[in-house]
């Protein structure tokens, strides 16, 4: 299996339910059981649930640095953006991931940022779901990385495919996701980064037929009735 | 001072300043725009505030302020009126300060009509705000009670820090009859210098006092509604209120009912008797809580076959009913909800038709 | 060596929430400063908004209460009419104020009542997420104007201050800025002479801020500064709009 | 024993006024009171109508449907309530405004020209006090004396309105004094 192969600040963005916050949190976990230092920043300042920091215990039991407002505003209704992110991309460590909120709206965020990015390289992905709506084509899926790259004043330079039915996903589905966004990569000229696929399906998938890397996803982000995979 | 004619708007209002309520904002609407009047007039020659807001919600704020600043304050309004300020009700509830509200009841739902009514039953017992906030459901029966009721409930409103709620019909707003008023109360919360924004100064105190209802965290949340679900069950413990009538008979039919249809069943009860039929009533006079083991008990007698629950309205204290009986008797309703009062010969009818 | 800077006594240690560049903060020293300067705090009571300033109590050393949406103004009359001695003052956003609370601001200040508002105009909604504000300016892209303020469609922005000052009770109206050092010296003034007048008794007060908020515009603090100023003060224009002293 | 009297006529004839000064010199008797209006849109111009409940024990049902007495002061009012009268009582018909009888040989009829009284004293807007004072006189529900001094009460805030009001409790009192 191909590692995925990303260092530096890599900001996460995507349409709203995309799976951008499950994908940063395993990609971080992914890298952090590989040996490389990592940070995470939750940049969601819009929607209030399903956040990163919903698996702030879990990530730092692992030695994973998450950039948050303070405690005692985690649940509050408020766009609290904390002084400690800026001072995250001015320094980054081996692995800084940002993870923005969903579409153009919680891209907007990453453009009040401009002064801290100023002369950094950094990775922009963005996450596709093609399962998602105005995903499901090639034209979707373009038209919202312009609205995002507006709203953010940064400019998309990966994709990562993530088709999922979440629980209902089937091997057929992370196939065809596959080609999705294969053809989304060389219709566009973006670097295909990686793919996921669930934990759960994983064996059943025949990984030989799938060329890019594979982030295997342990699911984090969970309603109360289920448990979130442990992590260790 | 002995006995003075009064309509129950007019008495609610005097109620109030006898109960050193000197503060009262409203907004006017039928049935009960006699209080808002009444005190127009009342207000400035006992040196309290009277003030007509913009709106029933923007009043329910006024409360909340006044309250908060450890005032003694009161509203009157109906039902379409209350609706609008149950946001502010949920507030207040949740910042633990007390007020009064008074409702007169007027047919609904909608626009409704303005007749009498006592259709709200459900909203100020079981749903008078959002995020399950309660209050103290009081039911007065008549003029002289209604008086009793809101000086009442001021030192309550102050016992528990909640809001009182009076449940009145446009009936016993728009009616006269003789009134006595109880000694007049003091004017301002005792305790409120633990709570109210009266200033840092005026406590002589380094410690301000936070008027909140905003609970982020999850925990703090779940605290503030145990400390109120602690002050509904002392409710239910210390503020239930009840009367009987006929109950010493070896009554069949046990009617439960409250208001002004708790007195058309009295006279159907005593026609009933002259036709040698018994049957007991029992009033709630509390609302929430509700008198739930009296009625049980009052049910349990050997000769009691059946309970009815007669209301002007569509058959809503009935599941208060039925849960209290828990199945052991029929519970049935009858009632109307246009305004038309239900006559004693429509209650005889009823009674008889449950064929005990 | 005398401190040459220190923080207002009506002022808490709490560390404030405020995103970066964001006037919140300034506005709260400014108020806190000019209550410390009148010597009121020990009789003052402040009414939080609904919006990015819900826990502004938490940085302020006084009495507060916590309003509902929109409704802060209607409490302040509550709270005035029952304790005329108190200095009360609402601290309101341009959704809370403009929005869902404009019945509540224009019946208090035509009452006259004797309370302070502070408006806070930024333009949009902040707490929530960047949404179209009244106040949000011609063409200006929010979350839920995601083309652009239509102005055909949902109408030009509200000017607030100049709204009020039609009204014939007579009453304190201005509108200021923090948005440079050398605005935020006419906001101080502004602010203490909306309480002086409080103090005596004499109208309702309304200081109008030109804010910005750079994390919902999408803007780094400097830019969101300099929008701020090329775009909403030619519209929002700063001065008295109407002063009691004017009326007599 | 219980009774009630149903006031009735046009909005604006004074039908409260004197429902709540009968209930005022029933409450100084001692007696239990109750005074019921109808409210609403009849208030503004239409049909007004109020009941006052006398009793000597606490009044259950203050809605009545049928009235032991009723004071109509105009045709309508008789014409919708005279049918619901009980047996015995009286009705007050203002002949001034009324050209029909009540139909009803069970009840005692008293027929007043009210407003021509009224009228021939100074005011036509006293005919409420004239119809009342008639309807005491002739059933005896209050004491007549008692009655007097509830009237003047009620207008000592307006002095100069009671010597008007004076003269037309006494010609109500003539007027409703059975015959012979």
């Amino acid at each position: 299996m191909v590692e995925i192969n990303l260092q530096g600040i890599v900001v996460i963005v995507g349409n709203y339910g995309s799976g951008k916050t499950e994908v940063s949190i395993n990609l971080a976990v992914n890298k952090k059981r590989s040996g490389v230092e990592v940070q995470i920043a939750d940049l969601d300042l819009v929607n209030p649930y399903f956040r990163t920091r919903e698996a702030r215990s879990q990530l730092s039991e692992i030695g994973i640095n998450m950039a948050l407002p303070p405690e005692e505003y985690l649940q509050a209704d408020l766009p609290i953006l904390s002084p400690v992110v800026a001072g995250l991309i001015k320094n980054p460590v081996e692995l800084t991931i940002i993870d923005a909120g969903g579409d153009d709206a919680g891209a907007t965020v990453l453009a009040s940022l401009a002064d801290a990015f100023k002369g950094k390289s950094f990775h922009m992905l963005q996450v596709v779901n093609p399962l998602r709506p105005f995903t499901q084509t090639v034209k979707g899926c373009l038209k919202m990385r312009s609205e995002i790259e507006t709203a953010a004043k940064m400019t998309i330079n990966g994709i990562i495919g993530n088709a999922n039915l979440i629980d209902e996903t089937s091997p057929e589905d992370i196939y065809s996701g596959y080609e999705f966004v294969k053809l989304l990569s060389q219709e566009s000229g973006l670097d295909l980064k990686f793919i996921t696929v669930s934990s759960q399906i994983f064996h059943e998938i025949d990984i030989s037929r799938i060329s890019c890397p594979v982030l295997k996803i342990e699911r984090q982000l969970v309603p109360p009735w289920k448990k979130a995979v442990e992590l260790k | 001072m002995g006995k003075v004619l009064m309509k129950g708007n007019e008495a609610i209002g005097e109620a109030a300043i006898r109960a050193g309520c000197l503060n009262y904002f409203a907004y006017p609407i039928t049935p009960q725009s006699e209080v808002a009047e009444y005190l127009s007039r009342r207000m400035p020659e006992v040196g309290g505030v009277f003030l007509q807001g913009e709106s029933e919600v923007a009043v329910s704020y006024m409360i909340f302020g006044a309250a908060a600043a450890g005032a003694r304050v009161f509203t009157t309004s109906s039902s379409p009126g209350i609706s609008l300020m149950s946001e502010g009700v949920s507030y207040i509830t949740a910042a633990q300060c007390p007020a009064v509200f008074v409702n007169i009841m007027r047919g609904g739902p909608g626009l409704g009509g303005i007749l009498p009514s006592q259709a709200d039953y459900l909203q100020a017992t079981k749903g008078i705000g959002h995020g399950g906030c309660r209050l103290l459901v009081m039911a007065p029966a008549g003029v002289q009670e209604a008086v009793e009721m809101v000086m009442m409930a001021f030192p309550l409103a102050e016992k528990y820090r909640n809001p009182v709620i009076i449940l009145g019909d446009g009936l016993i707003g728009q009616m006269m009859e003789p009134v006595e008023f109880p000694d007049s109360l003091g004017s301002e919360p005792s305790n409120k210098d633990d709570w109210a924004t009266t200033g840092m100064d005026t406590r002589k105190s380094t410690k301000r006092n936070l008027v909140r209802s905003l609970f982020l965290d999850p925990k703090q949340l779940n605290e503030n509604n145990l400390v109120l679900k602690a002050k509904y069950e002392r409710m239910k413990e210390e503020e239930i209120r009840y009367e009987k009538y006929n109950t010493d008979s070896d009554y069949k039919v046990l009617i439960v009912s409250y208001g002004t249809m708790s007195r058309v069943c009295k006279t159907a009860i005593d026609q009933l008797k002259e036709e040698g039929l018994e049957v007991g009533l029992i009033r709630p006079q509390t609302l929430f809580p509700f008198p739930e083991i009296a009625v049980r008990k009052t049910a349990e007698k050997d000769s009691c076959k059946a309970v009815i629950s007669i209301e002007m309205s569509m058959g809503q204290m009935v599941e208060d009913v039925q849960m209290s009986i828990q199945g052991k008797l029929p519970v049935s309703w009858y009632g109307k909800c246009g305004g038309d009062i239900p006559t004693p010969e429509e209650v005889i009818d009823a009674v008889k038709g449950l064929n005990v | 060596m005398g401190k040459t800077f220190k923080k207002p006594e009506a002022l808490s240690d709490q560390i404030m929430h405020y995103c970066p560049g964001c006037t919140h903060g300034v506005i709260h020293r400014l108020v806190a400063e000019v209550i410390d300067e009148l010597g009121i705090r020990g009789r003052t009571v402040g009414v939080a908004p609904v919006g990015c300033a819900v826990l502004a109590y938490n940085y302020f050393t006084f009495d507060f209460q916590e309003a509902a949406h929109g409704r802060a103004p209607a409490m302040a009359t509550g709270i005035k009419r029952v304790r005329p001695d108190l200095m009360v003052f609402t601290y309101q956003g341009d959704g809370d104020l403009a929005s869902i609370g404009m019945g509540e601001i224009i019946h208090a200040a035509n009452r006259g009542e004797k309370f302070t508002t502070i408006f806070v105009n930024n333009a949009v909604y902040g707490m929530t997420g960047g949404q179209m504000a009244p106040t949000t300016m011609p063409d200006q892209r929010t979350t839920t104007s995601p083309f652009g303020r239509n102005v055909e469609d949902v109408g030009m922005p509200i000017k607030v201050a100049e709204l009020l000052a039609a009204l014939q009770t007579p009453g304190y109206i201005v509108r200021q800025t923090v948005l440079k050092p050398k605005y935020i010296n006419r906001a101080k003034k502004a602010l203490k002479k909306a309480f002086t007048y409080q103090m005596e008794g004499r109208c309702f007060s309304f200081v109008e801020l030109v804010s910005t908020c750079p994390t919902n515009w999408g803007l780094t603090p400097v830019e969101a500064v300099k929008w701020a100023e090329e775009k909403m003060l030619p519209y929002y224009q700063l001065g008295e709009f109407k002063t009691p002293d004017q009326e007599e | 024993m219980q009774s009630e009297v149903m006031f009735a006529g046009f909005g604006g004839q004074g039908i409260l006024l004197s429902a709540k000064i009968l209930a005022y010199a029933a409450m100084e008797e001692g007696m239990e009171v109750a005074w019921v209006p109808s409210y609403g849109p009849e208030m503004r111009g239409g049909t007004a109508y109020c009941t006052v409940v006398v009793s000597d024990k606490p009044i259950g049902s203050p809605v009545i449907r049928n009235p032991l007495h009723l004071v109509a002061m105009n045709r309508p009012s008789l014409e919708k309530f005279a049918p619901v009268v009980k047996p015995n009582g009286v009705i007050l018909i203002n002949s001034s405004l009324i050209s029909i009888v009540s139909g009803r040989n069970d009840v005692d009829e008293l027929i007043v020209p009210v407003n021509d009284i009224a009228t021939k004293l100074g005011n036509v807007r006293s005919a409420n006090i004239v119809a009342l004072s008639a309807f005491v006189a002739r059933s005896k529900i209050v004491d007549f004396d008692i009655l007097r001094e509830s009237v003047k009460k009620e207008f000592s805030k307006k002095a100069k309105l009671i010597p008007l009001n004076m003269e037309a409790v006494k010609a109500g009192e003539e007027a409703g004094k059975p015959k012979g």
